[in-house]
């Protein structure tokens, strides 16, 4: 499983093309990818954010997204992953998060990015600060509307 | 030797510090290194903890040289 | 919903960028995309495939299309979609189809896209037609290890 | 007027023609198109058909000036 983090900018087709091109990947052999982007909103809960500010555990959050790759992996196999995650200060429209899967067959790689996305909301040690005007506040775990 | 605790996020903020090393007599648990550093409170069920950078419980196990961290429910993606 | 089917090969990460760039795309609104990418490949049940022939059905496929958008749209509310396929001479490698929902909400993207994969895959009148060495051969329902 | 009849994949292959038209005498129904190509013969099971380009059944209903099309299962995606 490959696990990118990044504190700048990144644009998730460029990343996913050159990931594709790589040499380890088994190209025409992978009939199926199965691909999931969050990006940033300008809207929460009906005010505007200007920015946010994303933490995280380096050296736990990597670990915990390979573990959740592994334990995804176990019950429903597929052959390559990504997860690629902004860290840092991020602006509207910036994507956040671009998770992965390729496999020989739709329903595996469906269901494994699927199961990512939702361990990864759930478990990965991330943070978000949302910037409103003057304001800046923690996000709430489950806020309604929440991002992606 | 010591045990390194690390806070993050709002928790961190709340602490007013990232991190800090405590002497690990008597710190058998992490239930036991939050008691250290607030005067004997329980650890609020809405914090999470974690030791060498691997998900714990209050009742886990801590040794001397080891990493603790609490922070708040997590929110990325 | 977009419907765009292709002749000869595509980029389809160069087809996504141009589609969220798009002046009707409600960029920084929508928090979440869930993509499925099918691409040719080069074997199946153990046997090189050299070539697929993809027949459609002008007219009704495209309108096919529509109505499992819709009908999608209906149960698992998305923002906007795109469906992109391939049809003619198509070589290993090639992506095949390209399926795209974006939403405010990660779990109707990723709900809506999972659906429009099964009911192309059921309902759109496509059929593919295998070049095995000499041989040629149009593929069956359901065939074990069939493409994505 | 005719009914304009249209085989597509491995069943145009078979038929020896992509498409055909028929006077729509005594065609009341889908079924009846498949008849009149096939001596009289029913529409297999594993046969799909569409009029005027959207699924349509064996009973259903044909008209001067429609479209029928018959084809195998699908297999795109």
């Amino acid at each position: 499983m490959e696990i990118q983090l990044f504190e700048t900018p990144y644009d998730p087709y460029a990343l996913l093309r050159d990931f594709e091109m790589a040499p380890d990947h088994p190209g025409s052999h992978l009939g199926a990818a199965s691909l999931f982007i969050g990006t940033m909103r300008d809207f929460n809960e009906g005010e505007a954010v200007e920015s946010l500010w994303l933490e995280h555990y380096p050296g736990m959050t990597e670990r915990e997204l390979q573990k959740i790759a592994q334990e995804v992996r176990q019950t429903t196999p597929f052959e390559r992953g990504l997860i690629v995650h902004r860290v840092g200060h991020i602006t509207p429209g910036d994507t956040i998060v671009l998770i992965g899967t390729w496999s020989c067959h739709r329903a595996e790689a469906i269901t494994a990015t699927s199961k990512i996305v939702e361990a990864l909301k759930h478990r990965a040690p991330f943070w978000k600060k949302e910037q409103r005007g003057e304001k800046n506040h923690w996000v709430e775990r489950n806020t309604p509307g929440s991002v992606a | 030797m010591s045990i390194h605790v690390r806070y993050f996020a709002s928790l961190r903020e709340t602490m007013g510090r990232m991190d800090e090393s405590l002497s690990p007599d008597g710190l058998l648990t992490v239930s036991d290194v939050w008691k250290a550093v607030h005067q004997g409170q329980t650890l609020p069920d809405h914090l999470l903890c974690a030791v060498n950078m691997a998900y714990a419980k209050p009742e886990s196990p801590v040794q001397d040289g080891d990493e603790v961290a609490f922070f708040p429910q997590v929110t990325g993606g």
